[in-house]
């Protein structure tokens, strides 16, 4: 039965990736880009919780490898897409 | 209501901020306070899962210190220009996390143990098959945009082949580990090698140019190795943010595409621009005019209105704050300046705009293409700053041309143009261009920035 | 946790109702209206499920009056919307 | 996979049809494919669920048959100026579903057996709750506009304090009852009464013609309470198509209300127009110039371009047949014949599209409110049949009037204005109308219908 939750939620989000996506400007493509890669570093979320006491060694690098990958993920990538935005409000302001 | 259905019911509530967040991403008006939104959403998910019971923290937190310092420094330190092959590795850990969270878990739950339901088996697969080929794929791509390894499309015999061959034998190794994951992991650690190695095997034909399109392909497949992973641990918010992030990544890739003028098809399998020579098309060639900067500062000081036309010379020269420059000087003098600014200039979309707003240019200055085109004949010169496709009047007139239905900024109709770029080398797509030997082009041989420093100096002196 | 599950469908139904809703010309309210009423008939099919073999006789009148009630919601909302909506093609077929 | 996967499974397309097909019906060149498509998904959704195991089909069949046939017959023979009442009755048996569902889970599972979780009987509450207000609320909305009881808002003193003393009843009612479940019967069926009580309490304030808005409403309810019958007896595709159906309901609402220009609390406790007098503003009226069908006769025969500005009287009167016809005659006599529609004309959204459909005007004379008035200075007739605030001049000049702000249709700059009403009588916003007083305004009281006859036969004799 959670399959059945999981595939409504599968479809719902999809839909609604779609309606929301749809018709952006190409100025935005890329840090519209950056931005949703910085939210599939959710993975991050499920690493933390997955990283419980008790782990092998191996498990333990396995599993603060995935936190450090996904943090890079996360961070780098909200910082890097309001970088970019940043400039991109800097130049409205630029006007006369 | 236990704990753990808090922190789930909290997850209810960073999914939405992850939809609002990326609504408002998609309009130039909103989009950084949606990022703030969206990072608002992450930040409430991460707190929360921290007061589950049992974690590690010390391993969690060493994690979480280290990944935040490369990435905020990485996200600092990067120029505005290399944003594209910074996107490529960031999305390239996310696969990559996706990975090592699904190997983690086998280790940790499943290795050895009785039996693991097949489903659980079907997804751990997946989010490694996904997550490995996302990761390497994503590296193969920050290469070639960053000139690491070499950009061009790379096409060989018995491509599909091969691929062919690593997707069969990833798919025998799946249904040999999914027999007894028990027992399975030597199948599993056969698996990952295969993904990454199908990720390279993916990009690696693609032409640098393209990149832009991969990178957001391969941003819904993170999406997606987010969603399996998601699967694998039974946690929701991972499905809910990797199914969005899947479906719009693919839908972000269906509109770059678009904005082409190119299928996903063409992009992914044609090798683009590798087999440039042949597309050439008619050889009615002019002649070449060079130009001396001299003879440019003549052009330039009687012309009322000038159009600059950047291009992806412009990044590579790092010129933005000459052209500024220039520019002013221009205006001193008493001329109209633009910057018409062709959408898929440069290499990312946006790519110009992002450089002349660092170099401080006024946004009322740039002008886009549908503008600038209808005025174009009354325009004393166009200065075209290292750009070719873009300008190339065959994606009007040559059916043949590779580039034939791409809307160009229609530079060949102003009164004279003058062309800054370092030879006659073709640019992106690899054909001629037969605006360089028009009877109105003068072309100014030279790196972009020497030459625009030159004709600083010019009006200067 | 399938409260969970069955809130996160829920949060993406409304997001998702939301965007594929606004923006509606007035003249199609009544239509829409009619036919998003047809849709909210779906409890017939909670009802035909619910309606199972080995109910006290208080039990069989209420299902079968909830499936009679939700046929006539289903049935009369999917016709009458279809007719408004022929209707409104008419006209366009009406022009000169 | 089991049976009940497969049929789960199943309700994922129906679900995946049902957004398709909002999405088409909000559209209006694809709106009659888009409500197939959402029957569709029904179709499916209902041929699977027959395929349970331990279904008593006979019972099942018996009352989809009495209900396919009455829902049926009924969408088959109603009139289209009945189409809002008829859609307030299928809203009102929706609910109606909702509620007796969950009585009947309720009666069947958990009546006299030991414990109910506290979810499920919360959910139960709220289906009876959401189920029966919907109910009751939609047939007083049908009663009221099928003027089977009187359309007027009715405000009495202390409804206010009404209200909280039934929702307080009704609390009550619910804690008691989710003490012990299986002994509240009871309890239950007093929240039942409760119920619709508060559906009649809820409605029987606002005026027939704020209907469109409460049927809107009362639209997402029923979407609502087949959400938490979903949740009663453990249905997905009823929580997604219930949760899809509530937020489009709200949002159609909220569009309804801006298109009125209102705030939905206004709608739903103002009583707008029930005090009516005091609105009417300032008393400098000019004289009434009533005429005779052939005055107006001798008018329309003269007119080069004539446009007829429909509202609520032509459904009434059902005339739009005669109107057809005396447009035929007028166009035969060389007349320009344009129709003026204003959006929220009549008493529901596309009220006079319909209308006017029905008697086959052609879609092209048919013009939107936008359009027509920057035309209308020139215009030598403007013939308004029933209609009287969608044309009255205070909603752009009086900023005291109750309809201040919504924009008309501006009939009186036409050179000769026609009004075709029985009586000197307000319309639904009741106000006085300054246009029936107007320098160039001429009466034709009488039934719209009567008075279109007149003229037909002035024109053939
Ligand atoms: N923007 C996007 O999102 C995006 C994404 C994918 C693909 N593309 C493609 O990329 C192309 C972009 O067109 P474009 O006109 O901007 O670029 P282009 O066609 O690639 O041409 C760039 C030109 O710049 C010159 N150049 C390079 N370095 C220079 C330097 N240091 N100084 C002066 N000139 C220099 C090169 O000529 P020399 O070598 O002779 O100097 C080259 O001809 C299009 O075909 C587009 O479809 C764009
Ligand atoms: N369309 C919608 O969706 C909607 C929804 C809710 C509310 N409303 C409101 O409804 C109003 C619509 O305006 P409207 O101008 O169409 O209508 P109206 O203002 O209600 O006026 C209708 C007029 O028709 C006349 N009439 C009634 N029966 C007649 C008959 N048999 N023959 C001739 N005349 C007859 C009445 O005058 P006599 O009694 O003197 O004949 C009345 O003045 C607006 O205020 C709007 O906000 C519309």
């Amino acid at each position: 039965m959670t399959a059945v939750f999981l595939t409504f939620v599968l479809l719902l989000s999809i839909f609604l990736g779609f309606e929301v996506i749809s018709k952006v400007p190409s100025t935005l493509h890329t840090p519209l880009m950056s931005g949703a890669n910085a939210i599939s570093g959710i993975t991050l979320v499920g690493t933390i919780a997955a990283l419980t006491t008790g782990q092998s060694a191996m498990g333990i690098i396995l599993g603060t490898a995935a936190v450090c990958m996904a943090s890079i993920n996360v961070f780098g990538g909200y910082l890097v897409t309001d970088r970019m935005l940043s400039m991109f409000k800097k130049r409205e302001k630029g006007g006369k | 209501m236990s704990l753990n259905l808090i922190i789930n019911f909290s997850y209810v509530i960073s999914a939405a901020l992850f939809i609002f967040g990326l609504k408002m991403l998609s309009s130039p008006a909103t989009a950084r306070k949606g990022n703030i939104i969206s990072a608002l959403g992450m930040l409430i998910a991460v707190v929360m899962v921290l007061f589950s019971q049992g974690l590690d923290y010390k391993w969690i937190l060493l994690g979480m210190a280290v990944g935040a310092a490369i990435g905020i420094v990485a996200a600092k330190r990067v120029a505005m220009t290399a944003m594209p092959e910074m996107v490529a590795v960031f999305n390239g850990f996310g696969g990559g996390a996706s990975l090592l969270l699904a190997w983690f878990a086998y280790v940790s739950q499943y290795n050895g143990a009785a039996a693991a339901p097949l489903f659980t088996a079907v997804v751990i697969l997946l989010s490694i098959m996904i997550g490995g080929t996302t990761f390497s794929g994503s590296l193969v791509a920050y290469g070639k945009l960053s000139e690491k390894i070499p950009g061009n499309p790379y096409l060989f015999k018995g491509q599909q082949l091969a691929n062919i061959t690593v997707l069969l034998g990833a798919l025998l190794l799946a249904v040999l580990f999914a027999q007894d994951p028990g027992t399975g992991y030597p199948w599993l650690l056969g698996l990952i090698m295969i993904a990454l190695v199908f990720g390279i095997l993916f990009v690696i034909p693609i032409g640098g140019a393209d990149m832009p399109v991969v990178i957001a392909l391969l941003n819904s497949y993170s999406g997606l190795a987010a969603c399996a992973a998601g699967f694998v641990i039974n946690n929701n918010i991972l499905i809910v943010a990797g199914s969005l992030v899947g479906a719009a990544g693919l839908i972000l890739t269906k509109i770059m595409c678009k904005a082409m003028n190119r299928s996903l098809n063409n992009v992914l399998f044609s090798g683009f621009g590798a087999v440039s020579g042949k597309a050439g098309g008619r050889e009615q060639h002019g002649e070449v005019k060079a130009a001396s900067a001299e003879d440019v500062y003549y052009i330039l000081e009687a012309a009322d209105s000038v159009v600059f036309v950047p291009g992806y010379g412009l990044a590579v020269a790092q010129a933005q704050h000459q052209v500024r420059e220039l520019g002013e000087l221009l205006e001193e003098n008493g001329t109209e300046v633009q910057y018409a600014i062709h959408p898929v200039a440069g290499r990312m979309p946006g790519h110009m705009n992002v450089l002349l707003a660092e170099a401080n240019v006024p946004y009322d200055q740039l002008i886009e293409m549908d503008d600038i085109n209808p005025k174009m004949d009354t325009v004393d010169v166009a200065m075209v700053i290292g750009a070719n496709d873009v300008v190339n009047p065959a994606a009007l007139e040559d059916e043949s041309s590779a580039i034939y239905g791409m809307p160009i900024i229609e530079a060949y109709r102003a009164k004279n143009v003058i062309v800054l770029k370092r030879s006659m080398n073709p640019g992106f797509a690899g054909i001629e261009n037969e605006l360089f030997f028009g009877e109105n082009t003068r072309m100014l041989f030279g790196d972009a920035k020497e030459s625009i420093t030159a004709l600083i100096s010019e009006f200067k002196g």
